[in-house]
């Protein structure tokens, strides 16, 4: 169950091309697993920016002298994000969360792969912790189109069995796509499962690899989102069920996290003609 | 009419003493605040954020005859003070609606009304067929804002002739006791030729304003930004939009029940709204921004009623329209500074 | 169509060279930015914070016939992301304008767009006759926002037939040659009809949209806080409303010249009012934010057009109305992390 | 000539119940007279609050490491208010002035009369220094409310003649209204000329008091402005010209400093039936 707390900055601070926000987040950060996001109030009372926005939850503390605190990475993308990494220590904040259908993780021990793209790379740190914890081995690309765009990659290293970093522009381990050495590390670890977060395009591919190589994925996906709650309909893309039906599933009650091969990858972002409800011609 | 003061959760030792209870042509509701039609999907989701019971009721997302899909994304847009949707009426269809949406709100407890939406009159009329035979309705809203997809999509709000049409064909098929709310477009001439058409047809009331016609070009792919083109504008940017429909309304209409929404984010705004001659508002976009808010404004218009020495929600309604104060001789000597 | 490039105080080293001029049915103008009616006066007091040459044209305030008090105060009331207003026209009537205005306008070497506006159809006949001996007017624009006094207060624009006869009055009474620009209210069911029907009566354009009809109660005095009750809704709050006016006129009139106007506050606003049809646009209320707006908007425009590879300005108008791309084969190979 | 300013905040100190703030404003605080006022713009880029806020320029110093400082009194009112008084040392704020038409100063040293109601004593101080540099004797009166809404009460007594406080409450000086102890005073001094700013009942009292004692008065109003430099007409009142007509004028660039027995005090708010273009009964 989501909640809807005033919690307080605790530090801003400068990651690459990141920042990194800590947060009081009491009565959230107890309930938080991977994979989980969280949205938050922007631009204050007499904002102009209605809409809250989402992130990853990166990490949690659940205790500690502010009680419950989180941390989330934060990429400038537009005004709200630029007023974000602008707060100051002590400032409050809205926070709602946690929200979204976590990442399923493995019963058993198995090997799996975690694939982050750019501050796609925040929820993955909680994942591969809690996988260890199971027993599974954690194989970790991180990529990202250059060296600063890449987050959190010394302490994943230490988290990890491997690391492996690819960068568009090279500057930093591979040069090339995540995608380029996906497969042959899922084929030297027997891959059961891939866990990943990131673009679009780097999702599907991922999906397309892991079913490649008849390993699950799950992808943690990034729409646009007007009420994180469930309530608009403005998040959805098509998925199909466990009943074959393509429907216009809501990324932040139905996902964030989605069966790589469950969801119509080439068709975001159009309503498929065969999924449940679709405009006909002579119809709606 | 029922007189139930708030009480349970959203009581507090702090609030002051006033009836909050509604009465909306043969509704009775015990407190005035509803959620929005399509902001609240079917309740569900909010019930973690607030008790639904406390408010005066939920009014559900439109519904169809037939699962839709709603259109491609993106759906939305945020502007100043506002924000765009094109969502396309996404939904299960009535009849898995009453089985899995309708039941479980009836279990809960909650108040609701329903909204319907058709894309031909005769979609309409079967809808409120289809509801007649259930219990837990307390109300239909008619969303008239729909494309008419037998006129090339002309939207039935529009034109008085198309708003009637709809207007009677549910009146006809719902039980008659069944209070029915259009809901109207602001993006007319003249919304009171308008009501005057939905209420000669047989609606109880209005619901104003829905969405206010809009548009946003991406700059970067300069484009349309929403896939449906145009889409919805909603939020506080619309707010005096709002205002100005109640207000044309109720001075035409002087009993008319009238469910007001629009841009309505707190208890101060909810007022301006019942001042101008609402019975009830509802609460729409400032869910997406804060998933407490029915609750919230219901509490803070109880204390902005409390506060200007109101008793009884129902004498607020409509109070801006009373007669101008006789002209106050400004006595100079009068002044003090406290009014500065 | 003349092809300068701003220059002077405009100029920056890094400003992209775009050729900005643009061409309003005869009316050639070096740049496309324009002050809006009512929020620029008469340019004077402008001209402290901007050279008013630089900028397309001063559109000026709306001007009478006869000296004009306007209404009481409060006169308006600021709102989320906008303002409402409900000034009356207070203006000096058109003799004082063009002596005093008029005249300081010309010396300053500014040109000027003058807006005109009159309560019968009548007294826009005789503005556009007075308007006929002065040499300085590039082109009229036709305000006709304004309640005719000899139908009920019903306002000219919100009818096709009386918004038809007042431009209709003043293309009969002004030079064949001067460019006449109707000014559009956006509280009708349907704008493109009574484009239609002023294009008809003789309009070289139009000027979409005049303020939204809006409302605000104050909770304080609970009575309607505008002297005038009602009054129009400006600023960003309404830019959503603009855009999809510009689109739909443009769509039925794919070269009609539009000043396109409504909560522009950037160069990015000005870029998607071009996008969507606009071949000038005019700042209204963000000159009270911010009064060196309208040449800090050219600037910015300039910049924008520059960054997205247009050499021309005109290149950009109706831009968003192109044929959608081919769908494009999602090739899955091809994403980096560039486009995060 | 008024010009705009990106400015930064140097200091927000409390003052009873006023914030007192410094500013930077470079080019504007070079140009000041006693009752001119600034705007600024509030809440930042992203505020849904468009319209600038006016303020009285209470105090300057031209010189000094900042450049040119000023100083304004702000009482908290609606949001615009609180925004400001929340500012933080360093932050931008745009400015626009100085604005205005600012009082008019007695061309002999004569016996004056300045009137301060609330926050209205900020725009006084300097025209109290003004006047003493002119030889002319400055007796103060400054009322309020209670004692915590009288403003710079200490400094004024330095530069004043005579110093006399009034509260609604008795909580400082004399229980009552400054119009009370105003007429004794101008007889005691033989007054030529009143300078008051205040609320507007104020206002007009001391209007008809300084008539009555064949004085002059000079009145600094305050009407809602949306522009504050004359362009949109929202802040206009009746006031009789030279040639006896009733205009509507705009109290940002004919005011806000107005001969206090020109302004209709009485008809604020209403358009006079006799002003100029006034609406008939059969007319607009
Ligand atoms: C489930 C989820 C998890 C996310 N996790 C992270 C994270 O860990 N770190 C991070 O930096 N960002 C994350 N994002 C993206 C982040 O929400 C957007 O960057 C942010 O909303 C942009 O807001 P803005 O005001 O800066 O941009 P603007 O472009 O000004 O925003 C305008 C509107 O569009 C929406 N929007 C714009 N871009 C996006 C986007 N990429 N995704 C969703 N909505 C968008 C905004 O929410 C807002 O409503 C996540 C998004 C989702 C949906
Ligand atoms: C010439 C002039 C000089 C002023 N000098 C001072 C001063 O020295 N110190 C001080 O504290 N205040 C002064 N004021 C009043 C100050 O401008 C208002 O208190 C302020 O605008 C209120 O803004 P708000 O957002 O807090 O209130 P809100 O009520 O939220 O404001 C809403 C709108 O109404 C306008 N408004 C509300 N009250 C007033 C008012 N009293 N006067 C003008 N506009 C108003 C606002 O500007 C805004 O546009 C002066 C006003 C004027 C016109
Ligand atoms: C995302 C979204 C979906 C909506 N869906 C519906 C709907 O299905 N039926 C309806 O009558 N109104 C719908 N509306 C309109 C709202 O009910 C309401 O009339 C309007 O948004 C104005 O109120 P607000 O500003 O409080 O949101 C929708 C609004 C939004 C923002
Ligand atoms: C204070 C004020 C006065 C206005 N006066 C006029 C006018 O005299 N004539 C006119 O055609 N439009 C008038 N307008 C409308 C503007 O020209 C413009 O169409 C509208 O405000 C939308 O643009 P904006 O959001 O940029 O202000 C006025 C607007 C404001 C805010
Ligand atoms: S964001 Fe509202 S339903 Fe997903
Ligand atoms: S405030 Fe705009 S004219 Fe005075």
């Amino acid at each position: 169950m989501a909640v809807q707390v005033r919690g307080e900055i605790l530090d801003v601070r400068r990651a690459g091309a990141y920042h990194v926000l800590s947060l009081t987040a009491p009565g959230i950060s107890e309930n938080v697993k991977p994979g989980h996001f969280l949205t938050l109030g922007i631009g204050g009372e007499e904002s102009s920016m209605l809409l809250r926005r989402a992130f990853a939850i990166h990490r949690v503390q659940s205790r500690g002298v502010y009680g419950g605190t989180l941390d989330i990475v934060v990429g400038v993308h537009g005004k709200g994000t630029k007023w974000l990494v602008d707060r100051r220590r002590h400032d409050p904040i809205d926070i709602v969360g946690p929200l979204g259908r976590p990442f399923v993780l493995p019963k058993e021990p198995v090997s799996t792969v975690l694939v982050g793209g750019g501050y796609g790379s925040a929820p993955l740190f909680m994942l591969a912790e809690q996988m260890r914890e199971r027993g599974c081995r954690v194989d970790v690309i991180l990529g990202a189109a250059t060296e600063e765009k890449l987050y959190g990659a010394l302490e994943l290293k230490r988290l990890a069995s491997t690391l492996t970093i690819t960068t568009d522009d090279g500057s930093l381990g591979q040069r090339g796509r995540v995608t380029d050495v996906l497969g042959s590390l899922m084929q030297a670890n027997d891959t059961a499962v891939v866990y990943a977060c990131g673009p679009m395009p780097m999702l599907q591919r991922v999906a397309e690899i892991a079913s490649d190589h008849q390993a699950y994925s799950q992808c943690a996906v990034e729409e646009a989102m007007a009420c994180g709650i469930g309530v608009c309909m403005t998040c959805v893309l098509p998925v199909i069920g466990e009943d074959g039906v393509t429907r216009m599933l809501r990324a932040c009650t139905e996902g964030p996290v989605f069966r790589g091969d469950r969801v119509r990858w080439s068709d975001v972002g159009t309503i498929p003609p065969d999924t449940l409800g679709a405009p006909t011609a002579g119809g709606h | 009419m029922t007189r139930a003061l708030i009480k349970g959760p959203v009581a507090d030792a702090a609030l002051p003493e006033v009836d909050m209870s509604t009465s909306l042509g043969g509704l009775a509701l015990p407190a005035p605040i509803l959620t929005a039609s399509g902001c609240a999907a079917s309740g569900r989701e909010l019930d973690q954020f607030f008790d639904l019971t406390s408010i005066g009721a939920i009014v559900t997302k439109s519904i169809m005859l037939n699962p839709r899909s709603g259109r491609a994304t993106p759906r939305m847009a945020e502007t100043p003070s506002g924000m765009l949707n094109s969502i396309g009426l996404q939904g299960p269809g009535i009849d898995r609606f009453i089985e899995h949406d309708l039941a479980w709100l009836e279990e809960r407890g909650a108040r609701v009304i329903v909204s319907i939406a058709g894309g031909t009159v005769d979609e309409y009329g079967k809808l409120a067929a289809r509801l007649r035979t259930v219990r837990s309705v307390a109300a239909i809203e008619v969303n008239i804002s729909c494309p008419n997809v037998e006129d090339r999509g002309q939207v039935f709000a529009c034109r008085a002739g198309s708003a009637s049409d709809v207007v009677h064909a549910v009146r006809r098929h719902s039980d008659p006791r069944m209070p029915l709310f259009a809901k109207l477009s602001p993006d007319v001439t003249d919304i009171v030729e308008i009501t005057d058409a939905v209420v000669r047809a047989g609606a109880t009331g209005v619901s104003v304003i829905n969405t206010v016609l809009g548009m946003v070009i991406d700059t970067d792919t300069m484009r349309p930004h929403l896939a449906g083109v145009t889409g919805g504008l909603s939020g506080p940017a619309i707010r005096p939009v709002a205002v100005r429909c109640i207000w044309q309304i109720r001075q035409a209409f002087p009993s008319l029940p009238i469910i007001g929404m629009g841009g309505v984010r707190s208890g101060k705004d909810a007022l301006e709204f019942v001042l101008a001659g609402a019975n009830a508002v509802s609460v729409g976009t400032a869910v997406f921004h804060d998933p407490s808010a029915p609750s919230r404004i219901q509490i803070e218009l109880q204390r902005a009623l409390g506060a200007r020495g109101f008793r009884r929600f129902a004498d607020a309604v409509g109070f801006a329209h009373r007669p101008a104060d006789l002209p106050r001789e400004e006595d100079p000597d009068e002044f003090d500074f406290i009014s500065e």
